[in-house]
Order: structure tokens, then sequence, then C-alpha cells
């Protein structure tokens, strides 16, 4: 008896393979497992053999819609900036999508980073992702050499080691708290939509500290980025992140320096968040990437809540729903302003 | 008549002469302005502050004064009188005599050298001869043209020949000319303009203000110097007799105005209850020793201009001490001191004694110009002002010549304005065939390229008299300047907008090969255009420019922290200069003119603008949301004059119906509008959507009906309780019912001057007035009481109040803590109000009860401000650009107002205001292409990820998708520079020239670097 | 031989004259280099710490010069030199690869001052490695889970405490200091020796790849179809270059405030495009492939041709850490396979 | 920022205020032309519109060594642009969250609307904003230092 993501993986190489061969797609985007346990690779399928390379488990971390746009932009004939845009339809790419990665994509639509007839979306409903750095911890960082996957368990073995764990006891923090598990845009689908699920304490971390006192708020945050290198993971990890020069490599002027002091990391950290502002599904990408264990995922989630209490809406749940920071309305909350609160006051 | 000629003569150099000029000069007609004086500027120059905004009065004269002298297309003939004027409207034949200056203006750098060595002293007439200047002197410091000139009646040289000629010993530029000669000039022009103002009543006519004899007894224009920075002590406050800080002063009002016996002008002079109380608040700010009593006394407190009452109000919550008496004796006291004797209201004889009184003079006409009238044919009135009518009130009796200012009545800055624009659109209709016939266009030399060149900045520090100076080290500052980095001139000086400054920055930019500017002084919103034009002339780009706000942001409002305001002013040159050093030349950029305009609101003042404008062949969309014509007005009886308002109104309605150029929309209202100055797009409600240049807003206001609460007075629950414009109603009818009554009662201020409309509505006195005198007329029996609070009726319209009197009208004062009670027994009215001057109850029984209501903005006017972006006054009414300078003008450009959305007003000053809308919308309609926005965004596409937030938060659809690249480009023609989209890209591709982020930033560091 | 008690007062004692740092469980579990005041000793745990000893050698960032940023200031624009660490570091508990990375990057960076003053200042305490971890390979690049290139000196971790072998003078002076060490006993002699034969067996099998790549034609292993496939997966994140030892590439800035500037040398990666962006704009590796081929024929094939040993030491953090699973051990047996 | 300033028991906050040119601006020259007098901490820095800054910007300030900032605009629906202040509005509400979040202190970082007639408004919010900023004392969190 399979596994339910051994059956999806059978499915996901069914439909790629026939995408691939019928021509529909010139490439289709999965993964594929790796050398080392517990890290899958994102994977280009451009033959239909390929197809049976394709594997999907708990530790499809990364967001597959950040490798859409230039893989799509691969398969345009090259052309000089203002050359008109090329004849004819133009070769699609296959992907597969769970909730967060479809809305990614809805968002990347409405940014024009790619045009929805390009791709083939295969829709998976998310059952989460497994966080790496969860299973390190419950085997206290021993050495991980093998990892088997059931339906509920995790299988961990290593020299002199062998555990078996509750599958949702390392899902990943995002995944946990995720209430759109469905892509919500696709083409086909592989197994049931499970429909949009009741998380009472969604943003639970974030209000965790926004309890805090705001001196307390700064020793997290300070502590939570101190060991950043700098190397920009979680940025390129970020299906959002897609700026030709990102602001931290600006010079003129120098937003942010590039060393790893205290101040520099801290407002690297606050302005790539603050970018995601109103943009962000919560895919974890940033958070699974780095290779520090930081957790920058609670400052996009810290947006996503305020600009849902704000304004009611959350990213990519439409591609005609305008983003929240390109559009207003007239009555917008503004009690954060300060002659708003005088007059408070005067009444 | 054959075809005008293209030029205007216009003679008086004041501020309202100045206006017209401006007017003509920018829309196509050549200028000659004669001035009598060395100098223009008139009696705003002389004046401190304005009321009701406290503005530096030559700080906002003077920018108008310097473009008036540098406009190409005005001919300034100073020391000029108009000798004869013959021809007709669109022909005259001019004759004017320009006296000798002997001094050459064209050499003269006004270097000062002269009068310093100038051994004659005289009494300085500009300081009305409290302080002393030489045989050769500047009028004032700011005077335009600047340039010193020789007064013969004491020049020793030109009474003695060979005698003395320092001055042309001493005078670098060689420009003295004992020689000079006076000058005739025939000058032919197609319309004449009339702007000779007025001049201070002169007090020693009326002994018993002791004027003349005590030293510390001033007039108010006397007292306008001594507060005033240029004056003759520097603006520390001084009383004459020993130059102490008087602490004690009073103000007596109504010198030479209201008064048919002594001074024997019966007119009031409507602006000297205003200024008194500005100098009382000025006075009180100024004292160094902070405390200063200040005494008004007065009959009534005619306060009913827009923003006067606050500002009344505000005076007495300082504590200004306004006394309702009228005085009869100064007599002198210990230490130069003075008694005032006066009559309370209760009749009472009281006494107090002040440091310093100041006689608040009125206006009247200067002989010479009745002289002159009289010599041109123009009629004047009783009062020997120009005889003007309501319905035409700048037109003149001579056809062709019109009158604007205090020369047609006493009347304050922007009324003189408002008229001065309003003659300027009378000439235009005559003439507008030959607009742009006779005028120059302005060649700046060819701009240098700096772009190659590193930063040469030159920074000037002003002092801005002592506004600045006497709080922020200007030298520290200016010396602070030369250290800063790229800075290779720096210079502090006393005005840095006056002429000589001006010119000589010019100079300097040339000398020293300066490519950036920086001038610290006032704020860039009145005076960055007058600098940059000084670039232009240099032959720089003008946007290689920056201000540093060292005076309203600094030294006014840290008066009494100098070294934090002198720490300040140098953080802020920092900034001002590490923002200039990246700036880089734009080009000038503009936008093609729909030459027709909008007219929105079709009662006196949108059928007058709509006619004004048609008549110069402007295509006129005229929008009115009621199915007739004519609005509030159709309500109105007649004017003060006695003309009849409605015959008048069907005859301008008439005209507009008949006018081909006029397209009138019934019905309708604006629903919304887009575009700018020179290229708005406006969709009407019934559909239609009107492509225009430029917009008029004269929607009207409504008055007041007091249905219920604290004003009602059984208004609307007994038949016989009327507003004033329901009793002018019955007269039109020529109701019978009238005649058979009794008694009459008027009460004044219903519904205005209260907390919850603090302002006066300025027209009811007078109407009430009109109406008893009607009333009187018709049944000379009628008994008629006003019960009043201040009678306000302003300027000739005193006579009336006079008559109502010598009629028999009988007038009691009430106020708000004591108001009239009105009920009704078995139907019949009772009033009962106490008369405070017998000091008992009285009741009234009238069979006709008349509230004098407020004139109460419309509703709906917050929508449309913000169709065209347009700001509004607490009070409800529209908020013009500028309270003084610019009445007409919206901060928004191409939009203009006029009538009683702006405030209320009687239909003379709303069709003056109309007419000058129309000659400022002419400003724009006349050009081919408005100047456009050269600071526009500009997007880096080797950036650019093509995301769209630019496009998306662009108001102005001026960002768009390049089809080909998928990246952002801008239409500079719709770009206005706002910056969202720079904001909003989180690529930093998109910027805006000269306000990109690394030119903010360098100021922001700049701001935060350590000393 | 030194017990852990001697061993830790040796270092308090040390702590007064060096600085001393070693491996330590963060809060978040990882092991990472720590501050070791008054005689702390090292976790014990195996494998190498998050970051590699390259953070001592080559400091993110490392300030050049400073300077006063305001023209027509009388010291404007005049460099002086920044204050710099002035105690000499001590390292405990360095793994044999990461210390053979000082010594392969002293070769590019023979004429540094920066990096040769840092290296003069660092001392190594070496911990030899009992026991090879799942992706380590060090005795690929011709590095020994108990070699001593690059220590001062070399310790044998055993259950009573360590042996200390002296590896350069510096070493031998420093423990002289040391004091109270006792002789080997029979066992734990044996023990070094097993230590010193298992150790090795317990990694992959050898396979001298660096004499073999040089020996390849590079067109060959340029134009490998396989490039396509390892740069599909990669996001062009710095986290190989940054965690790995023997990546030495930098960029450097000029940062002025409010008044005064200096100049910094900071990490910086192939793995960036911008990396080699032109000032024209042309990016002559503009394209991932180009990039990700780049790094590895770096390590693999420019740098052994130039200096003799590949520029990696088989550590296995970016293996570890690759947030793609990019293998380095896979990319030597592709192009080996050429 | 020198810190020998920073200790003084008078120290004078530098807060950079970003006005827009049409209402704010124009508000603190009214308050200028009425003499309305509030501490001399304020560094303005004129922009066309409240909608020009961006949250770069505002950190910038901060790191630059600004002890606090104010943005200032027109009032909704008033703005000269049109709608600069709406879009200004949703970004300054969700970044001064989130700076609060990471634990800026609340009154480090105001914004306000002030139309060109309110002087008197632009006063009292110079000067509460001053004291806000006076009570946190001089800002370390995000001052770039070396």
């Amino acid at each position: 008896m399979p596994t339910k993501n051994e059956s999806i993986t059978q499915e996901l190489r069914q439909k790629a393979r026939h995408l691939l061969e019928s021509g529909q797609v010139a490439a289709f985007l999965g993964y594929t497992s790796g050398s080392v346990p517990m890290v899958m690779k994102p994977f280009v399928a451009r033959k239909p053999e390929d197809a049976e390379r394709l594997e999907w488990n708990s530790f499809c971390v990364l967001n597959l819609a950040n490798y859409l746009p230039p893989l799509l932009r691969s398969f345009e004939p090259p052309r000089r900036p203002n050359d008109p845009p090329p004849e004819g339809p133009l070769p699609k790419v296959g992907v597969a999508a769970t909730g967060c990665w479809s809305r990614n994509m809805v968002v990347q639509v409405q940014e024009n980073q790619m045009e929805r007839e390009r791709v083939v979306i295969i829709g998976i409903s998310s059952r989460g992702m497994v966080d790496r750095k969860k299973v390190l911890n419950a085997v206290n960082h021993a050495e991980i050499t093998s990892v088997k996957e059931e339906d509920n368990s995790l299988l961990v073995k290593g020299p002199g080691l062998e555990e078996e764990i509750n599958r949702w006891d390392v899902i990943r923090d995002n995944c946990q708290t995720c209430v759109h598990p469905d892509p919500v845009i696709f083409d086909e689908m592989i197994g049931q939509l499970q429909g949009d699920r009741d998380i009472q304490d969604r943003f639970r971390q974030v209000e965790e500290i926004e309890n805090l006192s705001a001196q307390d708020r700064w020793q997290w945050f300070t502590s939570e980025i101190d060991s950043c290198i700098r190397c920009y993971a979680c940025r390129n990890a970020c299906p959002l992140c897609y700026c030709p020069t990102c602001f931290v490599d600006d010079s003129r002027p120098q937003w942010v320096g590039k060393s790893r002091e205290p101040v520099d990391t801290a407002i690297f950290h606050i302005l790539r968040a603050y970018h995601c502002a109103g943009r962000c599904t919560d895919c974890g990408s940033c958070e699974s990437a780095c290779p520090m264990g930081i957790r920058m995922r609670i400052l996009t989630k810290k947006l996503q809540k305020d600009v849902l209490d704000l304004y009611g809406t959350e990213a990519g749940m439409s591609i005609q729903q305008p983003l929240p920071l390109s559009t207003y309305k007239m009555d917008d909350p503004q009690d954060f302003v300060l002659t708003e609160s005088f007059k408070g006051e005067k009444k | 008549m054959s075809t005008p000629k293209g030029s205007v003569l216009i003679v008086g150099g004041g501020i309202a002469g100045v206006q017209a000029a401006l007017d003509l000069a920018d829309s196509g007609f050549y200028v000659h302005l004669v001035e009598k004086s060395s100098a223009i500027g008139g009696s705003m120059s002389q004046l401190d502050k304005t009321f009701p905004t406290n503005d530096c009065s030559a700080c906002i004269l003077s920018p108008k004064l310097v473009e008036c002298g540098r406009h190409l297309n005005i001919n300034l003939l100073t020391l000029s009188e108009v000798l004869s004027i013959e021809g007709e409207p669109g022909s005259f034949r001019v004759k004017v005599r320009e006296n000798p200056r002997y001094v050459d203006v064209d050499k003269c750098i006004a270097c000062g050298s002269c009068a310093e060595k100038c051994p004659k002293k005289v009494p300085n007439e500009f300081d009305l001869g409290l302080g002393k200047r030489k045989a050769i002197y500047l009028r004032y410091p700011q005077a335009v043209p600047l340039k010193y000139a020789i007064d013969p009646e004491h020049c020793i040289y030109l009474k003695k020949p060979g005698r003395c000629g320092f001055c042309e010993k001493v005078c670098p530029a060689d420009a003295i000319n004992f020689k000079d000669t006076a000058r005739e000039h025939d000058l032919h022009v197609g319309s004449v303009i009339l702007a000779l103002g007025f001049r201070p009543f002169d007090p020693s006519r009326l002994d018993f203000t002791g004027y003349g004899q005590f030293k510390n007894v001033v007039t108010s224009m006397e007292f306008e110097r001594l507060l005033s920075p240029s004056g003759p002590c520097l603006g520390h406050m001084e009383r004459p007799s020993d130059h102490q800080e008087p602490r004690k002063i009073a103000w007596l009002q109504c010198i030479g105005s209201r008064d048919i016996n002594k001074a024997c002008h019966g007119y009031c002079s409507s602006v000297c209850c205003m200024y008194a109380i500005k100098q009382a608040v000025i006075a009180k700010e100024h004292s160094e020793s902070g405390d200063v009593d200040a005494t008004i006394f007065f009959m009534d407190m005619r306060t009913h201009g827009k923003g006067f009452e606050a500002y009344y109000n505000r005076a007495r919550d300082e504590g200004i001490d306004f006394k309702r008496a009228r005085v009869h004796t100064i007599l002198p006291a210990a230490n130069d001191n003075l008694k005032v004797r006066f009559a309370g209201e209760d009749g009472k004889i009281a006494e107090d004694e002040f440091d310093l009184v100041v006689l608040s003079v009125g206006l009247e006409t200067d002989p010479q110009v009745m002289r002159l009238a009289h010599e041109l044919g123009i009629e004047l009135d009783s009062d020997s002002f120009a005889a003007t009518s309501c319905f035409r009130p700048v037109e003149t009796s001579r056809k062709g010549i019109f009158v604007c200012g205090a020369l047609a009545e006493p009347k304050d800055i922007p009324q003189s304005v408002m008229e001065a624009s309003a003659a300027a659109l009378e000439a235009e209709r005559i003439l507008h065939p030959a607009r742009w016939t006779e005028t120059r266009k302005k060649e700046f030399p060819p701009e240098r390229d700096v772009h190659a060149e590193p930063p040469r900045i030159g920074v000037f520090v002003c002092s801005c008299g002592i506004n600045i100076a006497s709080v922020v080290d200007v030298q520290a500052v200016t010396d602070y300047a030369w250290t800063l980095p790229g800075v290779v001139f720096a210079q502090n000086n006393l005005f840095t907008c006056s002429q000589d400054t001006i010119n000589q920055m010019a100079e300097i930019i040339k000398r020293e090969r300066l490519n950036r500017v920086v001038v610290a002084s006032c704020t860039p919103r009145t005076h960055e255009p007058l600098f940059q034009e000084t670039l232009r002339e240099a032959g720089i780009n003008k946007f290689l420019f920056e201000m540093a706000n060292i005076r309203d942001q600094d030294s006014w409002v840290h008066q009494d922290e100098p070294d934090a305001a002198t720490l300040k002013a140098k953080d802020l040159v920092r900034m001002a200069v590490a923002k200039v050093r990246g700036d880089e030349p734009l080009p000038y950029n503009s936008v093609p003119v729909t030459k027709s305009a909008l007219v929105i609101g079709a009662g006196v003042a949108g059928l007058t603008a709509a006619l004004s404008l048609a008549d110069q062949g402007f295509p006129v969309t005229l929008v009115e949301r009621k199915d007739r014509l004519g609005g509030h007005a159709r309500k109105f009886f007649r004017t003060w004059q006695g003309q009849e308002v409605q015959s008048y109104l069907q005859e301008l309605a008439g005209m507009v119906e008949a006018n081909a150029n006029i397209d009138v929309h019934l019905g309708t209202t604006v629903e919304d509008v887009s575009g700018s100055v020179g290229q708005f797009r406006t969709m009407l409600s019934d559909g239609t959507e009107v492509k225009h240049g430029a917009a008029i807003v004269a929607v009207g206001a409504e008055s007041f009906k007091p249905r219920q609460g604290r004003w009602n007075y059984l208004y609307g629950k007994n038949p016989n309780v009327h507003t004033l414009l329901e009793l002018d109603q019955r007269f039109i009818k020529d109701d019978p019912g009238l005649k058979g009554l009794n008694q009459a009662v008027f009460i004044h201020c219903v519904g205005s001057r209260v907390p919850e409309r603090p302002y006066c509505s300025r027209v009811c006195c007078t109407h009430a007035i009109d109406q008893a005198i009607h009333l009187k007329e018709m049944n000379p029996d009628m008994d008629i009481f006003m019960l009043y609070r201040d009678i306000r009726t302003y300027g000739k319209r005193e006579h009336l109040y006079q008559k109502a009197r010598s009629l028999g009208i009988v007038f009691i004062r009430y106020d708000l803590d004591n108001l009239p009670r009105v009920s009704e027994t078995s139907g019949r009215l009772v009033v009962e109000v106490k008369d405070p001057i017998i000091d008992a109850e009285v009741t009234l029984h009238p069979d006709l009860l008349i509230l004098a209501s407020a004139v109460r903005p419309r509703d709906d006017v917050g929508e449309l401000s913000k169709l065209f972006k347009c700001a509004m006054t607490s009070d409800g009414f529209l908020l013009e650009a500028h309270m003084k300078l610019r009445p007409v003008d919206f901060a928004t450009d191409g939009v203009y107002l006029a009538g009683l959305c702006h405030y209320p007003k009687p239909v003379e000053e709303t069709i003056a205001q109309a007419k000058a809308a129309a000659s400022r919308a002419g400003l724009v309609l006349s050009r081919d292409a408005v100047p456009a926005e050269s600071i526009t965004a500009v997007v880096n596409a080797q950036k650019c990820t093509g995301c769209s937030v630019c496009t998306k938060v662009c108001a102005y659809h001026a960002v768009n998708m390049d089809a080909n690249s998928q990246k952002a480009v801008v239409d500079t023609g719709l770009c206005k520079g706002c910056g969202a989209c720079v904001a909003g890209c989180r690529s930093d591709a998109i910027t805006l020239k000269n306000l990109g982020n690394e030119q903010i930033m360098a100021a922001v560091e700049a701001a935060m670097e350590d000393f | 031989m030194l017990d852990n008690k001697d061993f830790s007062a040796w270092l308090s004692r040390l702590s007064d004259s060096h600085d001393i740092y070693g491996p330590k469980k963060t809060r978040k579990g990882m092991l990472e280099w720590a501050r070791l005041e008054g005689g702390q000793l090292p976790d014990p745990e195996p494998g190498v710490p998050k970051s590699s000893i390259k953070t001592f050698y080559f400091p993110q960032p490392e300030t050049l010069f400073e300077f006063s940023a305001r023209p027509k200031k009388e010291d404007a624009f005049r460099l002086h030199e920044p204050s710099r660490h002035q105690n000499p570091r001590l390292l405990i508990g360095v793994r044999p690869c990461d210390a053979r990375s000082v010594v392969l990057n002293s070769m590019p960076y023979q004429e540094d001052p920066y990096f040769q003053e840092n290296r003069r200042n660092t001392f190594l305490l070496g911990y030899a490695c009992s026991q090879g971890c799942s992706t380590c390979f060090c005795t690929w690049t011709g590095g020994s889970p108990v070699g001593q290139d690059g220590l001062d000196i070399l310790a044998f971790l055993l259950e009573d405490g360590l042996v200390l072998e002296p590896v350069t003078e510096r070493g031998e002076e420093l423990l002289e200091k040391a004091g109270s060490a006792r002789d080997l006993t029979r066992a734990q002699e044996q023990k070094v020796d097993e230590i010193r034969q298992k150790a090795p067996a317990s990694l992959p099998e050898e396979m001298e790849p660096a004499p073999r790549l040089r020996e390849k034609e590079l067109m060959a292993l340029y134009d490998a179809p396989f490039w396509q496939e390892l740069s599909d997966s990669c996001i062009n994140c710095g986290t190989c270059t940054f965690l790995c030892p023997t990546c030495y590439c930098f960029d450097i800035q000029d940062e002025t405030l409010r008044g005064r500037g200096r100049r910094i040398r900071y990490w910086d990666s192939c793995m960036f495009p911008l990396f080699t962006l032109h000032a024209s704009g042309h990016n002559p590796r503009g394209e991932k492939i180009k990039r990700v081929r780049n790094r590895f024929m770096h390590k693999l094939k420019y740098f052994p041709d130039r200096f003799g040993p590949l520029s990696c030491v088989g550590c296995g953090r970016c293996v570890r850490d690759c947030p793609v699973n990019i293998d380095i051990r896979q990319v030597m047996k592709e192009l080996l396979a050429i | 920022m020198n810190d020998k300033a920073k200790n003084q028991k008078d120290w004078e906050p530098k807060i950079i205020a970003f006005l827009c040119n049409w209402c704010s601006y124009a508000g603190a020259d009214l308050a200028g032309v009425s003499r309305y007098q509030y501490p001399p901490s304020l560094r303005i820095v004129r922009v066309p519109c409240s909608g020009r800054v961006s949250a770069n910007m505002i950190l910038d300030a901060l790191r630059s060594g600004a002890d606090g900032v104010l943005v200032s605009g027109c009032h909704p629906g008033d703005c000269h642009y049109i709608s600069g202040n709406y879009y200004a509005r949703r970004r300054f509400a969700v970044l001064k969250n989130f700076l609060e979040f990471i634990g800026i202190e609340p009154g480090r970082v105001n914004f306000s609307w002030i139309s060109a007639s309110e002087g008197e408004q632009f006063a009292e919010v110079a000067k509460e904003v001053t004291s806000r900023v006076k009570k946190l004392g001089p800002a370390r969190h995000l001052v770039k230092e070396f």
C-alpha cells in the first residue's frame, strides 16, 4: 500500500510525462531527491523520460514559483530589450503547485512576471512540509543518514540512531498555521481539494512577540537575526524577490551596508520583509533556505497579519484582487496618524 | 473702432497698479506704468505687516514689485505725471512728464556711497517725516527700481551750482547727472487704468487729537513705520518723544472718517478697524518687555472681511482692550504721556493715561489727484472718490478709462487687487484684438552646459531686514557656508529679494562661474521663482537651485532661541548644499492650452465671468445646477446705491443667452474633473465632457434660515417674521401691505458672528438699513428699530447709516450675552431688548420683524473643492491661494473663484471679483501653451522589473508599461512629479528628476552630520 | 597528555594574554564559533561548526582604512589605519579541514597584509576527527581527519582528556606553558594510533581528483551537459560560498556617515549576478549556469592549475547546508567521469 | 551623533520631517508667519507629496542618526496629487506597526496630516513629536555607527 506521497509521486510522473510527450509543455518543474537526506532538489524535467525522476515528499520546501519566470524566459527566443515580443504562442512550462505556491504564481501574474497561459499547473493540496531543523532538534542534532517517510511518521536513521518521529510534530510552522492549503489556480489536480483549514491561532507566533515590551521585541529581533551571514538565501529562495538590482546592492544611495554589522543586518531584514508586505503567502521558503536557522518568516507573518487586519486582504487569493499596497480605500484606518489621535483627545 | 492699440497706460504704482500691470502684461499687452514717486510700491510698501495673516508686507509685495520692475512688457515711468489724455477707447494719446532723477538709472548700482556723503539731511517722507534721509536717496530698501534719486527741493548743488556736488565725486559708477532735465513722453495706448490710491487723512485738522502738538500722538501710518524693520527705529518699537518702548498704547478709531462735522468725511474708511487691531497685536508681539497694554477706542468694530472676525476674537483673547467710546480730548501728562478723556457708551466721562496715542486715520483722495481727475474729465463723487456704479464697479465716467483700488472708495488690499484684475479685464475686453501686437518676448541667454563641471555652489544668506538677522546669526551662517563642500562663494544680504541683490546675484553667478545656487532666506513657496529666473538670466538652468528656509521655519519659530536657531540654520544650509550638489539641469516643459473656459454657477458672478471671457473670443461652458440663470441675485430688490437688481439681472442673462461663445448647461452639475491647467477634462451630469484650459468656480452661497434654535426668533412660526431676502421679495412685488405698518424691527447678525458661524456676513447691515430706509420712505410714520451689535456700513455705505438716523430710525445695540427676546401674545409680536445707552429694557410691538440672517456656504462646496483639489476655510468657504495678493486664484493652477462661494459680499464686489477671475483665467487662455512640470519621473529600464506598481499608483496615468520591453515608461506631459511611483517602486527603478532618493537622502544625511 | 581539568586551567591562564574561541552549541542547537572565557572548553561535537574559520582571517567586514569625508576640513580625506584587534587569538577545536583551508587561502593571499596579519595573530589548536561525517570528504581533497596542515597544535580527544602534539614552533612554545602534562599510558597511545588508522577509513574511498582534473582538457569539462541540471536547481544564494572555508572572494565599498568614511572589504559570492556585472551593463556571467559552473571550475580546475591543490578541503559545509542539495562530490564524479 | 551631546541633559533631538510641499510645508510656513513657537528639533525636508516618502527613506533617516522621523501630508481628500496620501497612508500604517513590532519605540516614527491653513496645528505636532522623542532619548537601535 503506497503512502499518500508515493501515490502523488506516481500521478505526478504520469501527468508530467504526458505533458512532455504531448508537447504541451517544453519542461516540467518539480522535485527530485538528492544526496543528502531531507533535502530535495528542484528539478526541471525536459524529456519525457526525466519525468520518472520526479518525486514528491514532505521535504519539497522551496517554493517552485521562484523558478518559473526565469525558466519561462529561458524558452523565449533571445531578443534585445526593445524588440517587439515574438510572434505566436511561446513554449509553456508545467509545474506542481501547492496552495501557497499557486498564490505566489497569482502574485507573479499580477506583477507581470509571467503569463498565466504559459504555465500548466498541476495542483496538489498540501499536507504540510517537514522542517528539517525540527527533525534535527528532535534527534538532538545527531547525524542523520536516512529518513523513511510514512503518512504520519518519519523513520530517522543515523550512526547509532533509529527513531520514529510523529510527522505533524516536525511540520514547518507556516504549514501548521496554513489556512489555504489548496491551490487557487490550477489546470489539473492531483488528489482532492481539502478546503480551507480552520486555524484558531494562525498568528500565535506573531502575537507572542507583539505582547512583549518594545525593549524585549528589539531584543528578540536582534538575537533572531544576529547569526545572519548575509548570504541572501532567504531573498533568493523567495518567489517575490526578482528585482534585477536588490536594494541591498544599491550604492546611490546606499540603503544598507553589506557587512554583518548588526544595524546593516537589521535594516536588510526589515526592508526585505517590508518589500513582501501584502505579497507574501507565507510559503516559508526563506526560512527553509536559511543555513543559519533564522526565523525571518515571523517578520513577513506580522505584515501578513496587519494587512489582513487593516485591509482585509490576503496575497494571491485571486488575480483580480489588487495588491493591498497599490490600492486604497477612502476610509482606510488611520488612527496611527498623530493628528487623528489629537482629534480623539479633543472629543 | 479701427483695430485698437495693444498697450495700456496705468497711472499709479501701488499694489493695484502693479497687479493690473502684471495681469495685462502677462496676457499679451504692453503696459506703461506711471508713478509719481521715485519707486513703485505705494502705500503697501510702507506697511509693516498685513492683516489678517500678519504676512510681512514687504515680503509678499516685493516679489510682485521685482517681477514688475523686471517685466519685459512693463515700461516703468517713475517720477512721472500724466499731463493729458486725448482720444477714445482703443486709441488714447497720453502726455506724460518724467521729472529729472539726476541719477542715470543705467549706471547707478545703488551702492549708497552718494547718500553717505551727501551733507543735506531732510525729513524722509517714506517714514512720514519720522526719520531722515539725504537729498540723494532711495525711497526704501527694496525700492523698485532700485536707483537713487536727487531731491531737487533740497539738493545744495542744484540750488546753488558750484557748491557741494559730493555725490558726483564719490559715485563709482559716474551716475550723477546734475544736467538731467524733465522729459515728455507721448504715449499711444488703447486704454487707461487709474490706480492713484489714497492719502492718509491729516489729523492736524482735528485739534482735539493734539496731533502736531504732542510728540507721542502719531498717525497709524506713522506707527506702521515705527513697527517696520526698515523704519526709523529698525523695528524696535519706540515712541517719538524719548525713544522709549511704549507700554500703554491707545488707538483712536474713525479719525477723519464717519465724521461729517470737523473732518467733513462722512464715509467709513473701512480698513482702520482691522489695521488698528493688527497694530495692537503686532505691538504686543514686538515689545521687548512683552507687556504692552493696548486699548482701542471705537464706535463700531468693523471686521467684515474674510478671516477678520476671527482675528478680532483672537485679539480680544490676547487681552487687547476694546473700548466702545468716543474720545473728545487728549491732554498732555507727565513725562510726555497723554491723558485721554472719553465718553463711554453710557455717556459717562472717563479718563485714562497712555504712553502713546495712535490715530487711526482714514483714507482720502489726494487733492493733486482730484485736480488730475478734473483735467482728465473723470467724475468724482461727493466724497471725492471716482464715481462708479454697483454694476460697473471699475468703470469711470469716461469711456475706456478704468479705476481700481482706493481711488474709487476706501478698501483693503485684496479688494484693491481684485479690482485691479477687474480693471485689467475691462481693458482686455476692448483691446483683445490687439493682444500680443506690442509685446516683446523674454529672451534668456543660452544656458551654460554645466554637466562636466564640478559643483561650484554659491550661497546667499538673507537677513530679511531683521526678520532673520534678529534671531539667527546670519554672519556665522555665511561663514559656515564657506566651509561646505562645493561652495565657492557665500554672502549675506539685507534683502536677498531686492532688485539690487537680484541683479548682483546674476553678476556673481557669471563672475564666479557658479553652477549651483543656494538661497537661505524665506520659503521657496513664494520666492523660488524669483531666484530661479535670476539663474536663467545668469545663463544657468533654473533647476540648479535650492532654498534653505531659515525664516518661516527657523527665525520666526525659534525667536527666543538664537543659538539653536543659528545651529538649525547651519543645518538647513548644509542640507540645501548637499541637495543642490546633485541637482541637474532640467528641460522646460510646456502643455498646450485648450483655449476655452468652464464656469460653474450662473449667478451674477458666473454670468459676469462667462461674458467677460466670451467677449474676448474665448468659448465658455456655463454650468448651472438650477434650471434657470441668475442664482442668489434673483431674490434681491436693489443695490445700496438704489439700482434695481432684477432688471440688471435680466439684461445680463439676456446677453449670456445671446452670446454665441457661451454654451449654457442648466440643471447640470460637475461630476468629475481630470487633467490640469491648460488641459482640464470635466464630466457634466448631463453626460457632456468638456475640455477646457481654465475653470472659474462661482457656485455662490445660501442665506441662513433660522428655522429653530437660538436664532429662531419665531421665524417660520409667526407670518410677520421675515429674512432680508423675503422682505426684498415683497419690495419687488411692491407689496401694498407694507405701507400700512406702524412698526418694524430689524435684528442684525442673526446667525453671523456667533460661535457656530464666527464670521461676519458683511452685507446684512447695509442691506437691512437700506430696507429700513425704503420702508420709511414708503411710510414716514412707521417706527423702525434696528437691533444691532456693530453697524458695518463700510465705505460709502456709511451714508445710508447717516441717512437712516436722520430719518429717525432708531438703533439699539445688543450683544451676545443679552440677545433680544421675541415672543408673541395672541399672534402679536413682542420684542424685548436692553438699551445700553439709557440702560433700560425696551419692549417693542412690531408688525414686521426682519432678521438680517447670515450668508452661509453651500454644503456641496466641499465636493467641488475636492474635484478641483482646492482648499476650504474652517467656515466652509473656498480658500484662495493667498488672502492678500491672490484673492481670486486657487492654489491649483488654472482654477479661479468669484462671488459668494469665496465670502459674503455685495453685488458690486461680486461683479468686480468675477471680472478679476476672468482676467486671471485670461492669463492662461491667452497663450498657446502653459509651462508644464519639469520635475518628472524617469525610469531606469535596467532596474525595472515591470511589476507595474508605478502604473497602478499614478493618479495621472502618466506611467505605463512599454508593450515591447515590458518596462515602465513615463509620459512627461502628464507627469506631475508627485513621486507616488517612486515610493512604490521596490527596485529604485523609477525616480524623480532632482528629487531622487539619492538627493533627498543626501540632504537627510547632511542634516545628521556632526559639527 | 592533559586531562580536561588541566586543559581548562591552561586555557584560563592563556585567556589573560589570548582571546580564545571554540565551537559551542547555540541555543538553536547548531555548532558555532564562540568566545571561550575563563577556561571554558569547546563542545566535543563531531563535525565542523556552521561557519568556517575564515571568519577569523577574513572578517566580515574588514575595515581597510578610515578617513574624514568632509571636504575643506583640514583632515579631509586623510586616510588612517583603523585600530586593530591586539590580543593574539587562539582557536580551539579546529578541525583539520578548516586548518588546511588557511594554508590554501594563503596561496592567493600571499601578498595580502590583512590576511597575513590575521594569520600571524591566530593560533590554531586542532582536534583530530576520530570519525568522519556523512558529508565529509577531506581525504578526496588531499586532507586528512588527523591532518596537521595549518595547525599549531593537534589534539586527540580521549575519554579522560586530550593528547596534544605540537606542530609548529609557536605551538611548541604555547604548549610549554601548559605544564602538568602527563606521559601517555600504553592504552592511550594505542587509542591515538587507532584513531590515526580508523578515521581516514571512515570516510568515502579516496579518489585523488586534483592531479586527474589537472590532466583534463578544459573545454571538455566546460561544456559538460550536467551543468544545466545543476544550475536548474541553484537559487544563486551565497550559502555555499559564505560557509566555504576556501571561498575568499570579496568586494570593496566606501561607507560614509555623518562626515566620516571608511573603506571596507566584505564577502562577495560568485553566485551573485552582480559579481561580474561590468559598469557598462555587460555581464560575462549573466546566466546562472555560467556562475554555477565557474564556482566549481574555480575550485576544481583553475585553482589547481595555478596553485596545485584543489580549492576545497572537503569539510562538507556546502553539501550539508545547500538548500537545493548541490553536492560538490557529485560534481567531482561527473567531471572525472568525462 | 556624538554621544557627548546625547548625554547632556539639555539634549535637543534631531528629527527629520518629510513634509509635503502643498499642505504640511505650507502649514509649517504659516506657523512661522503666525509666530507659533516650537522646539528647534525639526529638520524639514520638502517633498512633493507624502506619497513620495518610502519606507527606505524613513529607515535611512534613522540609519543616518535621526532621533525621530515625522512624515506629514495633506489631509485625506486634500492631496494636491489626488491620491498620493491615500497610498502613503497604507504604506505608513503597515510600516509603523512593523517597526514597532521589531522593537522600534512607538513615538520614534510619526505621521500626521497638516493642511496649509493649520499653522498652529503644525506647531502642536512639532511640540508633541519632540516631547515624545525626548522621552525616548537618543535613537540607538537603527543608527549606523563606525
